[in-house]
């Protein structure tokens, strides 16, 4: 495929930048959650320093201003290139970027905007224990006394919170009427008294997400985005701030690590054996065909031509496909595999297969389940009946 | 785009999809008159002149309505005579071009040569050779055309379970070569092979995702008006989430699809692995169909289960999952 | 497995008879619908004179009085031999005997039983077409006008009508209350006037069902079993009548037809191809798995521990092996699978991997279908939520 | 059968499904008390004398609770002494009956005889070797009981995934085998081994699908207990029948372990083949666990991750799916 002049020069650009600059050694130095978190905010740091950390803010942003084929192009290059993914700033990049840039008042784009190109990083409190695939539910509780809103409620599945400086709060300041109505969107320091954060210890031995109790935690209200109980739209505007990028980027960099399939494939000596090279060939397919979809997906995307439902067939092929990778180097791999290896913090592709395997469900499950995400192909794509709301026994 | 859109508009006007399976012989003179056999022939040749995206949305189309007519061995003999440096290349690609049929055949051809150099043996899976001037075969010598009147040639119908289609063994009998239609010598088939292939199987995929495609929305459609237990089956979440995954593949398979065909150095293993996910989600896609449509799907009455018929013979067309998943892995393990 | 000496001496004897008078070639004399009903019938009569026909029934008839441990090791013989499957007679000696038997009035006993031994055939109308897995959504007619029921409506998915004598059925008597109160059992004759049968054209060219038009169809009141009104509960007797040594049958029919698998891996020289191998072994797994599973089952309702939802688990395991059987065979058999052979009417595992990739779907479908057996197996076994009856969308 | 339910009953007592993975220790303990060591011993060797359902009954129960004690191993390391006919075997068979250890090694051995004959090299896959006497290897010269704190042997823990077991390499670096620990010798060390692979095959398929089944009912439980979108998770329709498939499969594996329990004349194949559909069912079933689970089953707060991990080890003990697959395939085409 050639791109647009423009779009050459900036592949070239970041082709000599990645070549000079990419960290090398990045999974050696991500084998703690500490040297990750120290990995990936060097990283952020010449990201945005040479100008591709935040190719789709505005221009009035150092490095912003780009097209949504240009931020591909550059997010092809990161993928190519095997850096790490933007795992510790990719909530304050993206979901709290769009956040403040669409809902939020001048004076808060203003304080925290550009802290965020600083390093301050910010972490997502919406899921909650009894709501998940139905995020309405949210029962955290926030009362407004005098300038302040007390929140008290558990948070979880808040991607790297334990180091976050802020946080996207989702609270529930009435309960009447529909579910969505009673919920308001608050920014929290994370360093407020009676913030408790608890990282999740993951069953591959990640620590990627945490848990977040408040405790009377007391927010200004002037941390408020939008109207009391308007919240709902405003977290629309946070999930929908990235679609496409990071499935494109992944979907290639399951591509590259097809040669860790390959690599096993040698190392047990079935070159010959055709069932496995039948089984290789077929992933080889699906993950290029996930890779197919997921260009197709942004291509449509950048000519205005998105159909509802599209984003949902990509993650659950790409989700699909990440399992059928992990498995298939599960497989292959033999019993070895079933002795405990170092894992590398942050990544899907590691060759540490059963850590790639358990991973491997962090999509399916998490970001909207596989099963909602069928729910809505059939609802919105094929136009088939909804959930009923309620039913009778 | 405009292009394509305008050539799959008129595609489905001439090919409306309430009318499966047209008659073959009117559907051939249709597709002659619209110019579907010289759409990729160059424009100074007489041609239309379009890329592998017009094919390919014809292609799709003609899979939708499980078309009879043998549009894509027409295609390819074409392209094998255009290719070739026959001196009577332009006389036939003119005949060709005019509605003649000349197939290339898309499965396997067993031929022996005798002490004299005749041939003899069967070329299997020849559509329609009961319609053709000549086949387009690969012989010993080279692809050559092979006209099916000549003497030592005798042509046979071996009926087959898909309806939509009819296959023909081409039988050779100390049959003698003529020079005259030689296409290719022997060094140069495997070039002009793997050009075809990569067009065949292209081709093919873009059947099958048609059809796949047709086949999903009968089923929708009869999820939406079967009622039991008092609702629509579509209201049973487990059916409607096999529906979404048989939209989700469907999709999958095309973008993978539109990737080779927009890709011009797109090798023959990757064209093959386009046409075996297209073939395998065309046959995912009709057995769930079956399962889906309940009682009705299995009798003749409901016409869900000519989809799945010419699912079985697509994913044998141009070589099975088995071989080419083999290949598409070996070469996968030789460049990683 | 050592049965107890009585089942022993049974074995031995019905394997003298099979080595003298099974059908050796009755695949080569079940080409065309009409002479598979004459084979069958040949055999049927063969087994009712030498006392296999029928030894679920009663002592009292030639042949009868056998238990469930001697049914078996019938069936298990009559597999083994490879002998024609019961088709055309197994309604007559299964539904309708269940139903007399347990049901009909002596008279009707009196008049029925004896001439199913003679060769008279019965047929099935309960499903229509807007009833199949809701079996009770029935909505043929029937209208009492002093001593006969009138009778208007369709019925569908009859095995072996076209050739029936007779005809269990279910008709609608009220549109009152709960669908199942309204239903009303008959005894048809399908000789009677406005009755017309037309053959389903299956897909895979065989005709072993067929729809059944009633057009005012007089049937005397004197052929209903139990009260008007109270045709459900007799259904259920017909439903329930065998359970269990079909499958175990099939089951073993299967096993012995792995042969043909071996056979198409020999012909297409796969005895190297380690996936090959590989799928071959794990479908003989399978299908020697359901083998164990149907036996168990038969064990449990010999020794009176059958739970609800055992059948459901053994018929949807039945239908996903031959599923799987018939889909490598049409995988290993290639091209050559697509070309037309001749059938073999009314068998499961015929080596025409087409015709028995299609009729496998009879399995997943007919007789309550896979979804529905799932339904019981989640809200039976495993008490989980049944289906709503009603929902509000 | 009274007998059978009774041992249930008691390991479910001495058991409980609440507490999973018990100390290994007290387990240890306990399992010598309740006489599970010695339930395949014959009376008069002073052994509880009973059959192969005895014991698959109770490696199901200990698969139930995911047991840290080695029964299998040891089980199957003292079924190998009593085989032998090595002068020492009743002293043996009587330490290891009071609960002293010797497991069979249920992964592949990589040793080379020096010149002088001494060993090297890696038993691998040594359950709790640390608290170990010796451990039943099959060494070059035939099946033998390897003392672990003898010269030349050391012992090594390589942690694994699965956290309910611990696995050992038996390192031998020139160690001399000792001709008074000698359970075989090279030519009858074939017949021993298909006697323990039999038992080993059919322990370990207790051992899954006592497992699988306690994770389907954690799954099914907390399927009636979760609530989303104001309904418990168990009353969708997609999910129930999930459910309802895991439950198939693990009764379809159940009967075929049973069937080879029963018949005391399974060859090793059929023994090979009940375990490996036990173990991809297992697996399958803790896989789906973990998806029908959603987040909670993604951290190590609920143990249905504990379950998969098992699983996944299990599908490689004494050989994997794709080994054994192969072998029963080709037996099988080789017998039709």
């Amino acid at each position: 495929m050639t791109d647009k002049p423009d779009l050459d020069a900036l592949r070239s650009e970041v082709r000599a930048f990645l070549a000079a600059e990419a960290p090398a050694e990045w999974r050696d130095t991500s084998r703690t959650q500490e040297d990750f978190v120290r990995t990936q905010r060097d990283w952020f740091g010449k990201l945005v320093k040479a100008g591709y950390a935040i190719p789709h803010w505005p221009a009035a942003f150092p490095g912003g201003g780009r097209s949504l084929a240009e931020q591909k192009v550059i997010y092809e290059e990161l993928a190519k290139a095997d850096c790490p993914r933007l795992l510790l700033s990719f909530v304050s990049t993206y979901h709290a970027f769009a956040t403040l840039h669409e809902c939020a008042s001048t004076e808060q784009q203003e304080r925290y905007l550009p802290r965020i190109l600083e390093g301050e990083t910010w972490c997502q409190g919406f899921s909650e224990p009894g709501a998940g695939s139905d995020l309405a539910a949210i029962k955290t509780r926030a009362e407004r006394k005098g300038d302040v809103y007390v929140v008290n409620g558990q948070k979880v599945w808040s991607t790297m919170a334990q180091v976050a400086d802020k946080c996207l709060l989702l609270v529930r300041t009435s309960s009447d009427g529909p579910k969505q109505a009673g919920i308001t969107y608050l920014l929290m320091d994370m360093q407020a008294s009676g913030v408790t954060v608890r990282p999740i210890h993951q069953i591959q031995g990640d620590e990627e997400f945490a848990e977040i109790f408040l405790d009377n935690v007391e927010i200004p209200v002037s941390e408020r985005v939008g109207e009391e109980g308007k919240g709902w739209a405003v977290a629309q505007a946070t999930l929908a701030s990235e679609r496409g990028l990071t499935l494109m980027e992944l979907s290639y960099r399951m591509r590259g690590a097809l040669s860790r399939v390959a690599e096993l494939i040698r190392d047990h000596e079935h070159e010959e054996d055709r069932g496995v090279l039948r089984d290789f060939g077929h992933l080889v397919t699906q993950v290029d065909a996930v890779c197919a979809i997921a260009d197709q997906f942004l291509d449509n995307r950048i000519n205005g031509i998105e159909r509802v439902g599209d984003a949902s067939i990509v993650k659950n092929s790409y989700s699909r496909a990440l399992r059928a990778y992990s498995k298939l180097g599960l497989r292959l791999g033999g019993v070895e595999e079933q002795y405990i290896a170092p894992i590398t913090f942050g990544d899907l592709n590691t060759g540490n297969w059963m850590a790639d395997f358990m991973n491997s469900y962090a999509w399916t499950i998490a970001g909207g389940s596989e099963e909602v995400q069928r729910n809505i192909i059939a609802e919105r794509m094929l136009d088939m009946p909804r959930e009923p709301k309620a039913w009778v026994a | 785009m405009i292009e394509l859109n305008e050539l799959t508009d008129a595609a489905q006007k001439a090919f409306p999809a309430e009318a499966l399976s047209p008659g073959r012989d009117d559907s051939w003179r249709l597709v002659t008159e619209m110019g579907w056999l010289i759409v990729r022939l160059p424009e100074n040749a007489g041609g239309l002149g379009l890329g592998r995206e017009a094919s390919t949305a014809i292609h799709f189309e003609m899979g939708r309505v499980l078309a009879t007519t043998p549009l894509i061995p027409a295609q390819l003999g074409l392209q094998a005579v255009l290719a070739s440096s026959m001196a009577g290349r332009s006389e036939w690609v003119e005949r060709l071009a005019g509605g003649a049929y000349a197939p290339l055949h898309l499965l396997p051809a067993a031929l022996e040569a005798a002490g004299d150099g005749t041939l003899s043996g069967t070329i299997g899976g020849v559509f329609d050779a009961d319609m053709a001037a000549a086949v387009v075969a690969k012989l010993p010598g080279g692809y050559a055309l092979v006209p099916v009147n000549a003497a030592g040639v005798t042509v046979h119908e071996r009926p087959i379970w898909d309806a939509s289609r009819r296959l023909f063994d081409v039988v050779l009998d100390g049959y003698e070569a003529d020079p005259a239609l030689m296409l290719t010598d022997a060094a140069s088939a495997s070039a002009l092979h793997d050009t075809l292939a990569c067009e065949a199987h292209l081709a093919l995929a873009a059947d099958c995702l048609g059809a796949a495609n047709a086949a999903l929305d009968l089923t929708v459609e009869y999820m939406k008006m079967r009622r039991q237990f008092d609702r629509p089956i579509a209201m049973f979440q487990a059916l409607k989430h096999r529906a979404a995954d048989m939209k989700t593949q469907v999709a999958v398979a095309e973008a993978l699809l539109w990737s080779g065909v927009r890709d011009a150095q797109a090798p023959v293993t990757a064209c093959a692995a386009a046409k075996t996910l297209a073939a395998e989600v065309f046959a995912f896609v009709t057995e769930e169909a079956i399962q889906l449509h309940g009682g009705i799907g299995l009798t003749e009455e409901h016409p869900i289960h000519r989809f799945m018929k010419r699912a079985m013979l697509n994913l044998q067309l141009c070589g099975s999952p088995d071989l080419w998943n083999e290949r598409v892995g070996r070469e996968a393990l030789a460049l990683r």
